[in-house]
C-alpha cells in the first residue's frame, strides 16, 4: 500500500536528515493508512450538501463555541497546575511519589461516565466538597459551564502529566545545575530553563489534553449535564444526532475536526517548529 | 572573602578528602591527573555535590557543614562557574546567556542586558550576541561560558578547565583578561586547568591533587621547581628521581647513583630538565660527573627539538636537536650515554 | 454449537432446532433480556443465545454494516425504521413490550413534587430526555398534552444519565420510564401522573433478512410473547401491548 | 488544603534536588487534591461489601483479561508501528509532513463512537476495504477479539504518536550524528540511540496508550459489539452494569483501576526509574 | 587512502572555503583561531553538513561533489571521528560506546566486545569500563570518545582537539599512542588542535586556516620557523613584524628598521624569538645592531621565566629571569630599550 508521501531530499538544510530508512517507513505507512482509512470512509459518507445548512444552524454554532472555549480552559488549568505537577512527580524527592503518579493515572482508566459519577460526589449538589459549599455560598457546579471545563479537566490532565513528565525524565539535568551555579532558585530555574527545553514535550502534552477534552463527552454530560448553549458541547451533539441522523452526526463529527486540526495546524507551527 | 574548604566524598570507588584555603583576591589552581577529582571538588565548592563530611566555609559564612546538617542552596551560594562542558542554554542566544546570573540574582532586564552586552564585547564575541550556543564554536560557546560566570561578580569563582578550548590567540588575550580580572578581583578563586601555563600565570597557590588527594601545596614556581610527584615532574617537565642523599652524592632508591650540586643528607627528590641532559654514542670523558648507559624508548618531536625517552639505572627524557638525533642514530632500543652535569641536577628534601 | 446450521424455515418446537441466536437489544433491555435469554436456553437444550446490548442507534449502525444478526430490539420505533428503509427486515417489525413514562424524584422527595405542574417551577432542578432520544420525544408529548412549558436544566441524551443524577440528588425531579424507575430501586421514588398515557414509547422487535438462524430465531421473538416471555417483562415494569 | 505528600531531606544522593518551591508545590497541589478527590468520593461510595462476589463472576473476570490484553495487543501495535510514525514526523524531510500531523490528530479529537463507525465504513462486512476483503477470504473484522483491538489502536496510537514525537523534539540530534560517523545507519541509529534516549518519553506514551485503550468504550462497541467473552471489555461490563447497578458499575471500575494501577507500577519502575 | 577535499560552506556570517590534500598515512592539522570553520571543515569531511560547492575525494570516490549531485552519507564513510564535545552516548557504558562503530560496521557482538575491552585497556579506562559517560571525568570521557573513533579502523580519521582535556600525563602517553596509531595508520587523518606541541607531534601537514580561508600551508617546522600571520607566529611564540628588506636592512611597515643575518631583497617577514631579546634600563653599546625604546605593555609568568610585551617602534615580546625582571624594575609603562642580535632575527620573503 502506497502512504501518500514522498520522499524529497532537502536543499535548503544543508545537515539536514533526508531519505527514511525502509524499516521505518514501511510500519509508519501502515500506521497512517491504518488512521487514515476510516477518516476517508467517513469523509465518502459523508452528507456534504447538508454539511452548509448544518453549520449554519444557532445550535451548532454555539456547542462549537462551546467545546472549543472549554477545551481550551482545560487545557489551560491543565497546564497551570498539571505542569508543575508533572515537575514534582519527575524531580523531586518527595516521599509517595509512585503512590502520587499512580493516581494521577486513575482518570486515564476509569470510564468517562464514572469519571462524571466521581465528580457529582466530590463537587455535585450533594457531594462531599459540593455540599458545604452549596449551603454556604449557593453555588453548585453540575448543569453550568464550569462544570463542563471541570469534567473536561478532570479527563483530559493526565495526558498533559504523563506527557510532560516524560519529557522531563529524557531532559538533561545537568543545564540546572547550570542555572542554579548562576544565582537561579527552583522556580525561575524552572520557568526559563526547564520549561523552554522540555516546550516540545509540552506542546505535545498540550494537543493531547486538549484533543482529549475536545472529545469529552461521558464525564461532561454525567457531571455538567446537556443544555444547549450552556454546557452542551459539540460532542454531545454528535451523540444526540446519531440517536435520530447518523449522517448528521458524522457532519458534525467533521466539522469538529475542521475546527481541531486549523487549531492545531496553527498552534503547532508556532510552537514546535523550533528544533 | 576567604574560602576553607575541606571536602570529603565518594565518587564511584574514588575517595575525595581534598582541604583548601583562599584567601581573599587569591587564585588557586588545582592541578591534576583526569579523574582525580577536581571537577567533583568544584561540583561541592558550588553546591551541586554534597559531601559526605567536612566542612565549606565563605567570609565565615558554612556554606556545607555535614555534621551540623547544614547546607546552603547552590544558587544562594555567590558563586560564579564555568563548567568543562560549558552547559550554555541552548535556547538562550549569547547574550542572554550571559545576562541570566544577572537577572537570577535580581538585575533588571535592561540592567542586565547592559552589562551583558559589555561582557560580550569584551570577549570579543559581538558578532555572536544573538546566536544561540549550537551555532558557536567550541572555543566562542567557551568565552561565552567565562563570561556568564563572571558577569554576576561573584565572591567565589570556580573554574574548570576555562581556557582548554581557545585558540593561542584567543587563549593569551582571554587570559591576560582573566588575570587582570582576577587581579581586581576580591573574592576567592578556583582554577582547575591542565596547563602549567594558566597555572603560572594565573595563580598564587598550586594545589596538586591526585586520586583524590593533595599531593603537593606551593606557589606554582616552588612547585614546578621542586615537583614532588612523577605527575607535576611531567607536567613542567622535569625528569623525577627519588633516593638518599649523602652530601653531594643521590644513591636513588634503585641503586644507581647521583653526583648533585648542593650537599645534604637524607631522602631527597632529584629533578633534571631534559634540555640539561647530552646523549653520546661511546661514554664521554668531559666534565660532567653523572654518566650512565641507557637504551632509547621513545622519540617525540617536540617543537624544534627531539624529546627521547630513556630507559635504564636512571629513567631520564633528553632534548636534541633534529640533527644530533640523526648523527646518534637514535632509533628504538638503541644503546646510548646520557650525562647531566652535577651543577645541572636540583636535589631537595622528600 | 456445532451443529450444521437449519436451512428454510421451520416450526419452531416440532423441528429441532440448534445452534447459535444472535440478538442485538437495546442497554435499557439488558436485565430482562438476559434472563428471557437464560428461559429460552432452558427451554431449548440446543440453542445458545448470544446478546449485544448497545444503544438501540448504535446496533442500527451495526446491522446497516451488515452484521451478521438474527433479531433486533429495539428501544425506539425511529431506529428500528432505519433498518426498516434499509431493506434488512423480514416482516413488519412487532411491538412487543411498551413503557410510559413517571416521574422520578430522589428518595424522600427533597423538592417536594406532586405532579407535572412543577416541572414548570423555575427553582427546581428538572432533568429531561433529549427531544432526540425516545424518553425525551415521549416528554414532549405528555408536557403538550399538559399544555405545561418545562423549565429543564439539563436535556440527557439517554435514561441513564437522568437516573444517575435523580439517584444522587442532583435533580430534584426527572421523566423517565417507569421500567428504569422500578430498577433503580430505592434510591428513587416513582410518581405517576395522569397525561403519562399521552406518550407510549413502543419497542419493537424484528427478524432479520440475513439471519443466519432463522428458526431459531423466531423461536425466540416467539417465546417473547409467550406467558412465560411477558412475566418476565412485566415484572421489569414493561406494559403488554394490546392485541 | 493540603496534598498527601511530605517534603524529605534526601540523604541518599548528594547531587540530589531537595524541597520543592512553592510556586511549583501549590499549583501540583491544587492538582493532585482536583485529581484525588473524586476519586476518594468514589472510593467511599464504593460497595465494598460486594465487591468479592462481582470479582468471582467468570464474566467479570472474562472482561478483565480481555481487556488487560486488547489494550496491551493495542499498546504493542501502537508501540511497532506508531513510534516510526512519530519519528518520520519528527525527524524526516517528506513532503506533507503537516498534514500527516492533522491526520494522526484526527482521532483523538473524533467523538469514539464516531470512530467506530468510520471503522465499520472502513473495515466492516460492507466496509470501503472490508466488503472486498470479506468476499475474497470470508474474514470480516466486527464482532471480534481483533475488532476491539483494532478499535482501541485507532484510538489510542495518537496519544502514543503524538507524545514521542515532543520527545524526539527534544531530544540532542547530535548523538544522531556521532553515531552515523561510526557508521550506524539511519535504521540502527534509531534503534540504538534515537530510542534509548528518547526512552522516558516513550514509555509515558505507551502508558497513555494502553490508559486510553483499557478505557476505550465508544468505537469499541461500535466496531466490535459487545459480546461477552469476545468483545466485552471492562468498559462496557461498566456501561451494562451503569444500566441495572450502578454501584455495581463503580465497584467494576475500581477492579479496573486496580488491575490498571499494578500493571502501570510495576512497568515503571523498570522503565522509568533510570535517570 | 588519500583525501582531497576542497570545501566550500556557508556558516552563518563566515563563508569557509578551504582545500586540503592529504597523502596516505598523512597526518593533516588544522590549525587556525575560534570561529575560524575547522570543525566546520571536519563535519563536512564526515557527511555531517553539506557543502555548498567543491568536491570531496577519498580514494578516488567522490564522497561530496556538490555540482554532480554525488553526496555519500555520513554512515557510508568509512571515517572515524571525535567531536570537540565528546557526544558519548549516555546510556551506554564505556565498552559499550567504543564498540557500537564495530558492532555499526557488522561486528558480532563477541568480536566487538574483544575490540573495544583492548581499547578500554589501552586507553587505560579499565577501572571504567562499565561506567556510564555521566560520570566520567572530563579527560575519560575524552579517552573514550577518541578509542571510539580509532576502534572502527576508519581509512579517514578526523580528530576535533583530541586531547585537549587530557592532563599532562596521560596526554603524553596517549599523544605517543595516538603517533603509534597514526603512524601503522595507512588512511588519512585531519587533526584540529590548538596546541603547537601537538601539531609538531602528530602532523606531516599543517593547514592554517583563519576567517574561512586557508593562510598558510607547510610543514610543522617550515611554518613555526617562518610564521606568516600573526596568528602563527603567536602559536609558536614568536613576534612577527613585516616590511621590505633591502639587504640586510629590513625597512618595516611603520618605518624603523632591523638589521638581519641574511641578505635578500623585496617584502619579507621577520621573525623575532622572545628569548633573543634582551632588555636594558639605558641604551646598550654592545655588539646586537637592532636597539629599540620601548614601554612595557605588559608581563605574565610564564614557566620559570617572565614573558613580557613590549610597546614602540618595533612591537615586540621578550621573555626574562625574575631577576632581571626585578633589577629592570618592569612595571606597566616602564621605559626600557630592547636589543635583538642581528644573527637572531629570521628574514624570509613575504
Ligand atoms: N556521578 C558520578 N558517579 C560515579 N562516579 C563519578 C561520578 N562523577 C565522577 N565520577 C568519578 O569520579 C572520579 C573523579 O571525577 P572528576 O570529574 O572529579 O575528575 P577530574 O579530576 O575533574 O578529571 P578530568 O581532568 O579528567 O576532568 C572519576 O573517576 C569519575 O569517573
Ligand atoms: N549551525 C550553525 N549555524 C550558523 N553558524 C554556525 C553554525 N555552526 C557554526 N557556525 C559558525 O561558523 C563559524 C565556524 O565555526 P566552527 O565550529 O567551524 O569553528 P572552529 O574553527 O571549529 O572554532 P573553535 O576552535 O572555537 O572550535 C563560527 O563563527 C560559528 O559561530
Ligand atoms: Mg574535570
Ligand atoms: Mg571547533
Amino acid at each position: 500500500m502506497n502512504a501518500p508521501v514522498s520522499v524529497r531530499q532537502s536543499r535548503s538544510q544543508p545537515d539536514g536528515a533526508t531519505g527514511v530508512p525502509a524499516i521505518l517507513l514501511i510500519p509508519a505507512a501502515i500506521a497512517v493508512a491504518f488512521l487514515v482509512l476510516p477518516l476517508a470512509a467517513l469523509l465518502v459518507r459523508a452528507p456534504w450538501s447538508t454539511l452548509g445548512s448544518l453549520l449554519s444552524t444557532p445550535e451548532v454554532r454555539d456547542a462549537l463555541r462551546l467545546s472549543v472555549v472549554s477545551a481550551s480552559l482545560a487545557t489551560l488549568i491543565s497546564l497551570v497546575v498539571g505542569v508543575p505537577l508533572a515537575w514534582v512527580l519527575a524531580r523531586s524527592q518527595i516521599r509517595g511519589r509512585g503512590v502520587l503518579r499512580a493516581l494521577v493515572t486513575v482518570p486515564l482508566v476509569l470510564p468517562p461516565v464514572v469519571g462524571g459519577v466521581a465528580l457529582l460526589l466530590a463537587l455535585g449538589r450533594r457531594g462531599v466538597l459540593g455540599e458545604p459549599l452549596y449551603s454556604a455560598t449557593g453555588v453548585s457546579f453540575p448543569f453550568t459551564t464550569t462544570a463542563v471545563v471541570l469534567a473536561q479537566t478532570f479527563v483530559a490532565m493526565p495526558f498533559l502529566i504523563i506527557s510532560v513528565e516524560g519529557s522531563l525524565r529524557a531532559a538533561d539535568r545537568r543545564y540546572e545545575d547550570a542555572a542554579a551555579t548562576l544565582g537561579a532558585g527552583r522556580a525561575m530555574t524552572f520557568r526559563r530553563v526547564t520549561l523552554p527545553l522540555i516546550a516540545p514535550g509540552v506542546a505535545a502534552g498540550a494537543v493531547l489534553c486538549w484533543a482529549r477534552a475536545l472529545g469529552e463527552f461521558g464525564a461532561t454530560i454525567t457531571f455538567a449535564g446537556n443544555f444547549p448553549g450552556t454546557t452542551r458541547t459539540m460532542t454531545l451533539q454528535v451523540y444526540l444526532a446519531l440517536e435520530t441522523d447518523p449522517d448528521a452526526a458524522i457532519a458534525l463529527s467533521l466539522v469538529l475536526l475542521a475546527v481541531s486540526i486549523l487549531t492545531l495546524g496553527l498552534l503547532r507551527d508556532r510552537w514546535l517548529m523550533r528544533t | 572573602m576567604s574560602l576553607s574548604a575541606h571536602v570529603v566524598i565518594q565518587r564511584g570507588s574514588l575517595g575525595v578528602d581534598v582541604a583548601l584555603e583562599v584567601k581573599p583576591g587569591e587564585v588557586l589552581a588545582l592541578l591534576g591527573p583526569n579523574g582525580a577529582g577536581k571537577s567533583t571538588v568544584l561540583r561541592v565548592l558550588a553546591g551541586l555535590a554534597r559531601p559526605h563530611a567536612g566542612l565549606v566555609r565563605l567570609d565565615g559564612q558554612s556554606l556545607d557543614d555535614p555534621a551540623a546538617g547544614i547546607r546552603l542552596a547552590p544558587h544562594r551560594r555567590p558563586i560564579g562557574m564555568v563548567f568543562q562542558d560549558h552547559l550554555l542554554f541552548p535556547h538562550l542566544s549569547t547574550v542572554d546567556n550571559i545576562a541570566f546570573g544577572l537577572r537570577a540574582r535580581g538585575s533588571s532586564r535592561a540592567a542586565a542586558h547592559t552589562v551583558a552586552a559589555r561582557w560580550v564585547a569584551r570577549m570579543h564575541l559581538s558578532e555572536h550576541s544573538s546566536a544561540k550556543p549550537r551555532s558557536l564554536s567550541g572555543g566562542q560557546a567557551q568565552r561565552v561560558a567565562l563570561a556568564r560566570a563572571l558577569a554576576g561578580d561573584p565572591r567565589l569563582l570556580l573554574l574548570d578547565e576555562p581556557l582548554s578550548a581557545l585558540d593561542a590567540r584567543t587563549k593569551l588575550d582571554v587570559r591576560a583578561d582573566l588575570r587582570h580580572h582576577l587581579g581586581d578581583f576580591a573574592g576567592a578563586t578556583v582554577l582547575v586547568t591542565h596547563d602549567p601555563v594558566d597555572a603560572m600565570a594565573l595563580a598564587d597557590q598550586l594545589v596538586v591533587v591526585e586520586r583524590g588527594r593533595v599531593v603537593q601545596v606551593g606557589t606554582p614556581v616552588e612547585v614546578s621547581r621542586r615537583p614532588r610527584t612523577d605527575y607535576v615532574a611531567r607536567l613542567v617537565g622535569l625528569s623525577l628521581l627519588s633516593g638518599t642523599a649523602h652530601g653531594r652524592a643521590v644513591l636513588l632508591d634503585n641503586g644507581a647513583s647521583v653526583q648533585v650540586a648542593e650537599a645534604s643528607n637524607g631522602p631527597v627528590f632529584v629533578a633534571i630538565r631534559p634540555a640539561s641532559v647530552g646523549l653520546y654514542r661511546s661514554r664521554p670523558d668531559g666534565s660532567p660527573r653523572n654518566v650512565w648507559p641507557a637504551t632509547v624508548a621513545g622519540v617525540t618531536p617536540y617543537g624544534e627539538t627531539l624529546r627521547v625517552d630513556l630507559e635504564g639505572e636512571v629513567p631520564l627524557t633528553a632534548d636534541v636537536s633534529p640533527e644530533a638525533a640523526a648523527e646518534l642514530d637514535l632509533v628504538l632500543g638503541a644503546g646510548v650515554w646520557a650525562s647531566v652535569k652535577a651543577s645541572e641536577v636540583a636535589a631537595y628534601p622528600a | 454449537a456445532s451443529d450444521p446450521p437449519t436451512t428454510g424455515a421451520g416450526t419452531a418446537g416440532e423441528e429441532r432446532i440448534s445452534e447459535t441466536v444472535t440478538v442485538f437489544a437495546a442497554a435499557s433491555l439488558t436485565d430482562v433480556f438476559t434472563v428471557l435469554g437464560d428461559r429460552f436456553e432452558a427451554e431449548h437444550q440446543d440453542v445458545t443465545v448470544v446478546f449485544n446490548f448497545a444503544a438501540s442507534s448504535t446496533l442500527a449502525q451495526q446491522i446497516t454494516q451488515g452484521a451478521p444478526v438474527d433479531v433486533f430490539a429495539s428501544a425506539s420505533a425511529a431506529t428500528m425504521q432505519t433498518v426498516v428503509d434499509a431493506g434488512l427486515i423480514v416482516a413488519e417489525p412487532e411491538v412487543f413490550v411498551q413503557n410510559t413514562l413517571q416521574i422520578v424524584v430522589p428518595a424522600g422527595n427533597p423538592g417536594a413534587v406532586t405532579g407535572l405542574e412543577d416541572f414548570t417551577n423555575p427553582d427546581l432542578i428538572i432533568a429531561l430526555c433529549s427531544a432526540e432520544v425516545p424518553c425525551g420525544a415521549a416528554a414532549v408529548r405528555v408536557f403538550e398534552a399538559g399544555g405545561l412549558t418545562p423549565q429543564p436544566d439539563t436535556l440527557e441524551q439517554d435514561v441513564r444519565a437522568v437516573l444517575t443524577k435523580v439517584e444522587l440528588g442532583e435533580v430534584d425531579a426527572a421523566l423517565v420510564y417507569r421500567t428504569d424507575v422500578l430498577a433503580a430501586g430505592e434510591a428513587v421514588e416513582g410518581i405517576e401522573f395522569s397525561q403519562s398515557s399521552e406518550a407510549v414509547n413502543d419497542y419493537p422487535i424484528a427478524l432479520l433478512a440475513g439471519s443466519p438462524n432463522p428458526g431459531a430465531a423466531a423461536a425466540l421473538v416467539e417465546f417473547t410473547a409467550s406467558p412465560a416471555g411477558l412475566d418476565v417483562l412485566a415484572a421489569a415494569g414493561f406494559q403488554i401491548p394490546e392485541g
